[in-house]
């Protein structure tokens, strides 16, 4: 069984595939936009947090994604 | 009161210019193809007739409906002679009087006389044409050989066929025919020992008949009659109202004795329909009465006490309290609801605002995200709307039909009729399903191309088919250029020119030749208005979203969008998904598909609402599960769903409902997800309400309640309660006031109001000024989001892989005869057809694992494992497993893996990686299940035991 | 060595044709396979080729052979073209029938073959319809429409293919024509439809022919084979029935083509607009097809200069029953029933007197020898209260029972009925039970059911023998005015006609003679 | 061979052609190899022509050549149509129908020969006629009853 992390990480991961056709930069601003429209409050923030927590795995697409959510999270 | 008929003008409508005659000296003006009988019924002149009926072709065989015309000898029967201009008809002369009087005597020379004890009594054309020509005397007498020997065949158990009652008008078998389209009936014999014969004569049950009733309706005497009328006795009043069970949305003609149900019989003036129906709305309503119906709330602590009955105040406030606490303890967002795609639109309407406006969160899903939640995000992102294109009727002026992923003749029956009925009028038939469907190759239909892929790879097919078209110049240039995004077209169309994209490169893939691929993309490019149809086999894979969208970029690259006989269909699975994702029941948007970051409309439902919204997406069902695991969810409200038994991964589900703290059901019976629950709300059928569904074709259709709740509230006053006992102070006294308040914040319900819908029997939003009569095709100039997109939709291969431990691949999917979860068929007859879950193996697969037909195999995949019996069949591919997920017993979701769809999280019913073994029985598993279930159904009742 | 010509027709072989021409063979003579001449009185029959045309011998068996051969045996004929029953005929359709080898593509050739179809092939379609028009030829199968006409709706009506069918369901009794026809002279058929196809431009046809006819589908199937090429791109089949009379009606025979049951269709719409397959179609009798090559080869004045007020050009009479000269008499019309029964045919067989007389197969009206004036002519007989069908004639002497024989009229219909129309279903089974209780002048007495208190508008009285006779009548005329085809529709022919002319045989006897009771 | 594989060989064979409205020609040639045509070649011949079970059951049953049990040894087909009974028909169908031990539209109980109706047989100056098998016999009289009745006893 995936843990929540695990499984927002791949939802992640699968969604970066999926427009990978379009190019790295674009599948992650598009992968961003997605995020924003249909992730609630409580897994974009847990998302925010990710790439700072100790051990956690993520594939560079990912990484990059989460960091990029984390810099335009608003101060919580 | 004597029971009223819909009027029957014996002949189909014609569609001709006008063309005028006299009939018995009155002037009559009719298209010209109209018999001079429909012409007769329209100036209300109702000549004699018994073979004659206007859902069917006329026939000629009855002869009572002769008449004279002046100039020409004889006496025609007026069903088979069309009108003519300037022609002068007379329907009674003493003549005609004489030879009808003449027939009539012939049929009751051979028919029995026990009107008074008869099922059809005051409800039969033969006794009211006996009437009507004033028979008098059989002078012929009783004594000859006739047919009144037959003995009366039983097998089906929603009907009865009395041989002795038949006048062989071959009524029910034109309309096995014309309506339904699989031709179960013939007549037996010749001359005067022609008879009705189901099939080879085994009976209606062991024959080819499906049950869906036409044969019954279009029968004029007892000879076919309902079970139900035999008990009860005929019907005294008839209400309209819509089927609750799939996306079809037939609407019936509820004809009842007082507040007793007796029969559902098709509506002729139902628009999505067209006087049809299936075996599960025209006879599998029992469950409505059904011993099973639970209609006590009842509460407890946890989920290993026994239910213990209270008073509806008791369970309304502790709902309440709960929730509230719950939100005090773990923050506003602890707690969610889920929405049914069986309940009315009011319905949903009401749970998501008691949510938004309620809890004052987002967290509301519904049962669509595990089926069409892929449709709503494909068509919207292309299109610009979540809903299909078409109305029903289109099909009518299709040239090419592609079906994939769908079995139309099992899910959605009534409209399998109508295909079935344009595919033998030439329409051609393009299916792309792993399995052979019936559609592929049935009395009178074949496909012109079946592509059996294997599962998960629809994106490369389209995409293939996409290559051919592009590569080959077959797009429809102008329309492109006028109607759509030609920067995303030039995109999709470079992409989709790559030659990895070609059938040859995919082939070894799919599994598919490439020149089948090939023959069947210009087929549907050049074959003239080409209509796709889709259902779950599309959506309930990890690229659901990209095959919507791929189906889309087909469409509009060869100008499919916007005309009749074309467009792209999704078939909704059930009753009133459509309308449960119309009313916002998804946690990222309000009622009309508005984001509910959109502060305009966010700020239309605060004002109206009195609270601030939140303006985040809520969690999902799947999102729910994970936080509740987690802890910081803990309270649900399920309506009219059962997750557990639905919802992919079994095991997954019931680890979050048991870690929450108050899970609330409102349904019919105590449902799977009922052995987690806390509280149990006793919901209503669709008898006992009144509200509106909206079908497949976006059709909003009224229901009408017949009866009082069993339970003694409508699910929309239940709702209410809980509202109010929240401080909600919600003061709706009718569903109509709802549908007011919808259409007051959903620009494209702005002109849906129930005495609408009472004039016009039905609408498809978007009714509003632009479309005050609705939109039955959409985006004909523009595209509601202005110029289609085409998307680029790569190939992304699905991590459920086949492997050594689990080398096939299982695909799931449903049967006529049940519905959904079962919970409503597995209480009704239709157990006579699908009694339990069978696993399809194809006959190598079955051989090297020592499997025999109906043997009880184990289904093992790395979600868990269940057992059920063996169906040794070539329909599936080699290294394909199919089967139904109708029976609790079988539990056929825990074997489902939890991977999803990418951008909607449907699940990926459609590709598990399993193995299949020889079992002798239950796996342990099921057996822990099963205790577990009887365990927590234990109910204690309020008052003690006399 | 010397050259025999023997019929090969189904007739001739049940009278011992095979064995004799046998007989020829082993005694060294070359013998050809003809159709039949068309007398049955003669039979077998042998013609031998001499310096003076060919000379007949009938009937002779197997051990006249040497008689024949030196011409010594007594039943010479002489040229068959001399003998009283051949002279008086006028052979247009039927010129070849007997004479050639039916399979014989020069033989065809040599006698006036294909001449209409290369005519037609040099006219515009139209131009083949306009002679068609022009010759009067009408439906030879019974109902007498004008052929003409007919094809001029299908030419016209526009479809994507078009078919030509010969209905040669042939189940009248008393008829034959049709089986000599396509066993002595295929090919004239086949080129009948070769015309038809290039009339309408249809690009397929069909020849229904009843299974009762095994010899008749074994020569069509063969010279379909042979000619082919001959009539490309136009193609014919044959399709066989399955033992239905009703499939002789055009609408039933087309759902028997298509696989279905031989119910009869409502009409409209017509065959000629919306037939097989839903598309135009010609469909005409085999004697209507076969006599189109002789229109368009010798002209169409040469055909309608032929016949009697509307009936033009030549009828294949086919005299049959209780009769001394059975067989096969193409005349034109006009000739009266009288000469046809008694000088061509030579009375009955039996040497009793004629007392009855049937024309027109089993729906068709019995004639009593007051009425032999008749003009063999489509209104003459529809006047007289019958009709020509088929052209068949059945002759019975004075042993007749015609009340016997209406109650056969009643039960083929029973058993011939398609079941579709209730007149005819439920009428035909109720019009046989109550001509027995008539024949056995025993009228129905209330039945058990009728005397019960229950039914209490039922008549409890017994039934007089005039009031079922009166029944019968108006169960005659539910069945001519409702039924859905002729075989519900003309029943009444055979049942009236024999209540009327012979009413001493259903024991009422007022009508001719006041017999005694 | 089991039955149904040979009816399949029979269907497989003839199915080929896009001859439309093949049911009668493909009925008409099971019968004609395997003497009858068994209930059980039914769904065997509705799938291959793709129509239902109950349309090729109603065509069966519709046309009368079309038996369903295995046929007699012997078939007579008697011609019962006017013209035969203008030649004393009727009587020789009653004297047939006595030497042979068998009702008019039956077979008899050994299975040896049936006697069974037909309504003309084109053969109508020349009566009383009947089809023996596959071979027309033309002015049925006593001697010839003698001759047939031997003739199917064989």
């Amino acid at each position: 069984m995936m843990s929540t992390d695990e499984r927002l990480a791949y939802m992640a991961d699968q969604i970066l595939r999926n427009f990978a056709s379009r190019g790295q930069e674009a599948a992650i601003a598009a992968t961003l936009d997605h995020i924003g429209q249909f992730w609630d409050p409580g897994m974009k923030s847990r998302a925010a947090a990710m790439p700072d927590a100790p051990g956690v795995v993520l594939s560079d697409g990912v990484r990059a994604t989460f960091m990029r959510l984390r810099d335009s999270q608003p101060a919580s | 009161m004597t029971f009223t008929r819909e009027k029957d003008f014996g002949t189909p409508e014609a569609t001709g210019e006008a063309v005028s005659l006299t009939i018995d000296g009155q002037q009559v003006s009719v298209p010209a193809g109209t018999s001079i009988m429909r012409a007769a019924a329209m100036v209300e002149t109702a000549i004699p007739k018994l073979c004659a009926t206007d859902s069917l072709e006329s026939f000629g065989s009855c002869r009572m409906c002769l008449v004279e015309i002046e100039g020409r000898k004889g006496y025609p029967a007026s069903c088979t002679t069309p009108v003519a201009s300037g022609m002068v008809v007379r329907t009674e002369t003493d003549k005609l009087r004489k030879l009808r009087r003449g027939v009539m005597e012939l049929y009751i020379s051979d028919h029995p006389l026990d009107c008074l004890t008869c099922s059809a009594n005051g409800d039969c054309e033969l006794q009211d044409m006996a009437g009507a020509v004033g028979l008098r005397d059989v002078r012929f007498g009783f004594e000859g050989a006739n047919h009144l020997e037959g003995c009366k065949d039983e097998s089906n158990p929603y009907f009865t066929f009395d041989p002795a009652k038949c006048i062989v008008c071959s009524r029910c078998v034109r309309a096995c025919d014309e309506v339904q389209g699989t031709l179960a009936l013939t007549v037996d014999g010749r001359g005067f020992a022609s008879k009705i014969s189901a099939s080879q004569g085994e009976g209606f049950l062991a024959s080819e008949c499906v049950s869906c009733g036409a044969c019954v309706q279009a029968c004029p005497t007892s000879a076919l009659i309902e079970n139900t009328v035999i008990e009860k006795g005929t019907p005294d009043r008839a209400v309209v109202t819509t089927c609750a069970y799939c996306g079809v949305g037939c609407t019936f003609r509820a004809e009842m004795r007082g507040e007793e149900l007796v029969r559902m019989v098709p509506w002729k003036e139902g628009k999505a329909n067209h006087g049809h129906s299936c075996v599960k709305g025209r006879f599998a309503w029992g469950y409505a009465q059904h011993r099973d119906r639970i209609l006590n709330p009842m509460v407890r602590n946890s989920v290993d006490e026994p239910w213990r009955e209270v008073s509806w105040d008791e369970a309304i406030v502790h709902v309440a309290s709960e929730f509230r606490r719950i939100q005090n303890s773990y923050g506003t967002r602890a707690i969610g609801g889920i929405t049914s795609s069986r309940c009315t639109n009011e319905e949903t309407f009401l749970v998501q605002k008691l949510i938004r406006q309620g809890f004052g969160n987002n967290n509301v899903d519904t049962c669509a995200r595990v089926c069409h939640s892929p449709t709503g995000y494909g068509l919207k992102t292309t299109f610009g709307t979540s809903a299909g294109t078409q109305d029903f009727d289109s099909v009518e002026q299709a040239d090419v039909v592609l079906v994939i992923g769908a079995n139309p003749t099992d899910g959605h029956p009534v409209f399998g009729s109508r295909l079935k009925k344009r595919l033998r009028e030439g329409a051609k038939l393009i299916v792309i399903d792993p399995r052979r469907i019936d559609l592929v190759r049935s009395p009178h239909v074949e496909a012109a191309h079946h592509l059996p892929l294997r599962p998960g790879t629809n994106v490369a097919l389209l995409t293939a088919m996409a290559h051919v078209i592009v590569t080959e110049g077959l797009v429809d240039e102008t329309y492109v250029r006028e109607r759509c995004d030609t920067e995303a077209y030039g995109e999709w169309a470079a992409f989709v020119s790559d030659p990895a994209r070609s059938p040859e490169a995919i082939e070894e893939l799919t599994g598919v030749p490439a020149a089948d691929v090939c023959a069947a993309a210009r087929l549907y490019a050049t074959g003239g208005n080409g209509a796709i149809y889709y259902g779950l086999g599309v959506t309930e894979h990890s690229q659901g979203s990209s095959t919507v969208m791929a189906i889309a970029n087909l469409a509009m690259a060869t100008g499919n969008v916007g005309k009749p006989g074309a467009g792209v269909n999704p078939l909704r699975g059930q009753n009133n998904v459509q309308g449960s994702c119309d009313m916002g029941s998804f946690p990222h948007e309000l009622p009309g598909y508005r984001h509910v970051s959109d502060s305009v409309a966010r700020a239309q439902f605060e004002q109206d609402w009195g609270v601030t919204l939140d303006a985040e997406p809520g969690l999902r069902i799947n999102n729910m599960l994970d936080a509740a695991t987690d802890g910081t969810f803990k309270g649900i409200f399920i309506q009219g769903e059962d997750i557990l038994q639905s919802d992919p991964n079994t095991t997954h589900v019931a680890a979050g409902l048991a870690a929450m703290e108050c899970v609330v059901v409102q349904d019919l019976f105590l449902n799977e997800t009922a052995n987690y629950a806390h509280v149990f709300l006793p919901g209503s059928t669709f008898l006992e309400k009144d509200g509106t569904f909206t079908n497949a074709e976006r059709r909003i259709q009224r229901v009408r309640k017949v009866m009082e709740p069993k339970n003694g509230y409508a699910d929309w006053e239940v709702v209410q309660l809980v509202a109010n006992a929240m401080g909600l102070g919600w003061t709706y006294t009718h569903p109509s006031q709802v549908m007011n308040e919808i259409a007051r914040l959903t620009p494209t319900f702005a002109g849906v109001t129930y005495d609408v819908l009472d004039q016009r029997g039905s609408v498809q939003w978007p009714v509003n000024e632009a479309a005050p009569d609705g939109t039955p095709t959409m985006h004909i100039d523009h595209f509601v989001r202005g110029k289609g997109l085409f998307v680029v939709t790569d190939y992304v291969p699905t991590d459920e892989r086949t492997g050594p431990r689990f080398p096939l691949l299982l695909t799931t999917g449903r049967i006529l005869s049940q519905y959904n979860v079962g919970a409503q068929t597995r209480r009704t007859p239709n157990e006579a057809w699908h009694a339990e879950d069978r696993l399809e193996i194809h006959p190598h697969d079955a051989e090297n694992r020592g499997i025999r037909d109906g043997d009880w195999v184990a289904l093992r995949s790395r979600a868990g494992e269940t057992t059920l019996r063996a169906l040794i069949t070539d329909r599936v591919a080699p290294g394909v497993v199919y089967t139904t997920f109708h029976h609790p017993d079988t539990q056929a979701n825990v074997i489902t893996t939890d991977f999803s769809d990418w951008a909607t999280n449907c699940p990926e019913y459609k590709v598990t990686a399993v193995q299949v073994a020889p079992s002798n029985g239950p796996s342990d598993w099921q057996r822990r299940y099963r205790a577990q279930a009887d365990q927590s159904r234990r109910i204690e009742t309020a008052e003690p035991a006399e | 060595m010397m050259r025999i010509f023997v019929s090969k027709d189904m007739a001739s072989v049940a009278l011992g044709a095979d064995s004799l021409a046998e007989a020829f063979a082993s005694a060294g003579c070359e013998v050809v396979r003809t159709g039949s001449r068309g007398l049955f009185a003669i039979e077998p029959l042998a013609e031998v080729e001499t310096d003076e045309g060919r000379i007949a011998y009938g009937p002779v068996g197997p051990n006249d052979v040497s008689a024949v051969l030196d011409g010594s045996h007594p039943a010479r004929i002489g040229r068959i073209e001399d003998h009283p029953f051949f002279s008086g005929q006028q052979r247009f359709t039927f010129a070849r029938c007997g004479v050639t080898d039916p399979l014989s593509l020069s033989d065809y050739a040599a006698h006036g073959g294909w001449k209409g179809l290369e005519t037609a092939l040099g006219l515009s379609p139209q131009a083949v319809v306009d002679a068609v028009k022009a010759s009067g030829l009408r439906g030879r199968g019974g109902a007498g429409f004008p052929t003409g006409i007919k094809w001029q709706t299908v030419l016209d009506a526009a479809a994507d293919e078009k078919f030509i069918i010969c209905n040669a369901d042939e189940g009248d009794s008393g008829t034959f024509a049709d089986r000599m026809l396509i066993e002595g002279d295929p090919f004239c058929l086949i080129e009948g439809m070769a015309i038809a196809s290039h009339a309408v431009g249809a690009s397929h046809g069909y020849i229904y022919i009843r299974s009762e006819y095994p010899s008749a589908i074994a020569a069509m199937r063969e010279a379909i084979a042979r000619s082919a090429t001959k009539i490309a791109p136009f193609t014919l089949e044959v399709r066989v029935g399955a033992g239905t009379y009703v499939c002789g009606e055009e609408t039933a025979l087309l759902e028997s083509i298509e696989g279905k049951r031989g119910e009869v269709r409502a009409k409209p719409p017509l065959p000629a607009v919306e037939g097989l397959f839903g598309r135009p179609t010609v469909i005409n009798n085999v004697l209507s097809l076969a006599a189109v090559p002789f229109i368009l080869a010798e002209g169409a004045q040469a055909y309608a200069e032929v016949g009697f007020g509307r009936s033009r050009g030549t009828m294949p009479v086919q005299i049959a029953g209780n009769v001394k000269n059975g067989g096969l008499y193409e005349i034109g019309f006009g000739v009266t029933l009288g000469e046809l029964v008694n000088q061509i045919g030579g009375g009955t067989a039996s040497g009793r007197p004629v007392r009855a007389v049937q024309v027109g197969g089993p729906l068709g009206a019995y004639f009593p020898p007051s009425m032999f004036h008749l003009p063999f002519d489509y209104e003459a007989f529809a006047e007289a209260g019958g009709l020509i069908g088929h052209a068949g004639i059945t002759v019975f002497d004075d042993t007749v029972d015609m009340a016997h024989m209406a109650r056969f009229a009643m039960e083929f219909c029973a058993v011939e009925s398609c079941g579709k129309c209730t007149p005819c279903r439920i009428g035909s089974t109720r019009g046989t039970e109550l001509i027995d209780r008539i024949v056995a002048k025993a009228p129905r007495a209330a039945g058990t059911l009728e005397t019960l208190p229950q039914m209490r508008n039922a008549r409890t009285a017994a039934r007089s023998h005039e009031e079922e006779i009166d029944l019968l009548r108006d169960l005659c005329d539910t069945m001519k005015h409702g039924s859905l085809c002729a075989l519900g529709g003309f029943t009444p022919y055979p049942v009236l006609s024999a209540l009327d002319h012979f009413p001493e045989d259903f024991g009422s006897g007022h009508a001719l003679t006041e017999a005694a009771e | 061979m089991t039955q149904t594989a040979q009816i399949q060989s029979i269907i497989d064979r003839f199915v080929h052609s896009d001859q439309r409205g093949a049911l009668l020609p493909l009925l008409h040639e099971i019968q004609e190899e395997l003497g009858f045509i068994a209930p059980g070649a039914v769904p065997l011949i509705a799938d291959a022509l793709l129509i239902s079970r109950a349309e090729v059951h109603g065509v069966i049953s519709f046309y009368p050549d079309f038996r369903t049990e295995p046929p007699a040894r012997h078939v007579i087909k008697l011609c019962r149509a006017e013209s035969c009974q203008a030649r004393g028909g009727a009587a020789i169908e009653a004297e047939l129908s006595h030497h042979l031990g068998v009702a008019m539209g039956h077979a008899r109980k050994d299975g040896q020969v049936a006697l069974e109706p037909v309504y003309c047989l084109g053969l109508c100056a020349i009566g009383p006629n009947a089809m023996v098998d596959d071979r027309p016999v033309a002015r049925i009289d006593s001697a010839a009853i003698g001759r047939i009745a031997g003739e199917v006893e064989a």
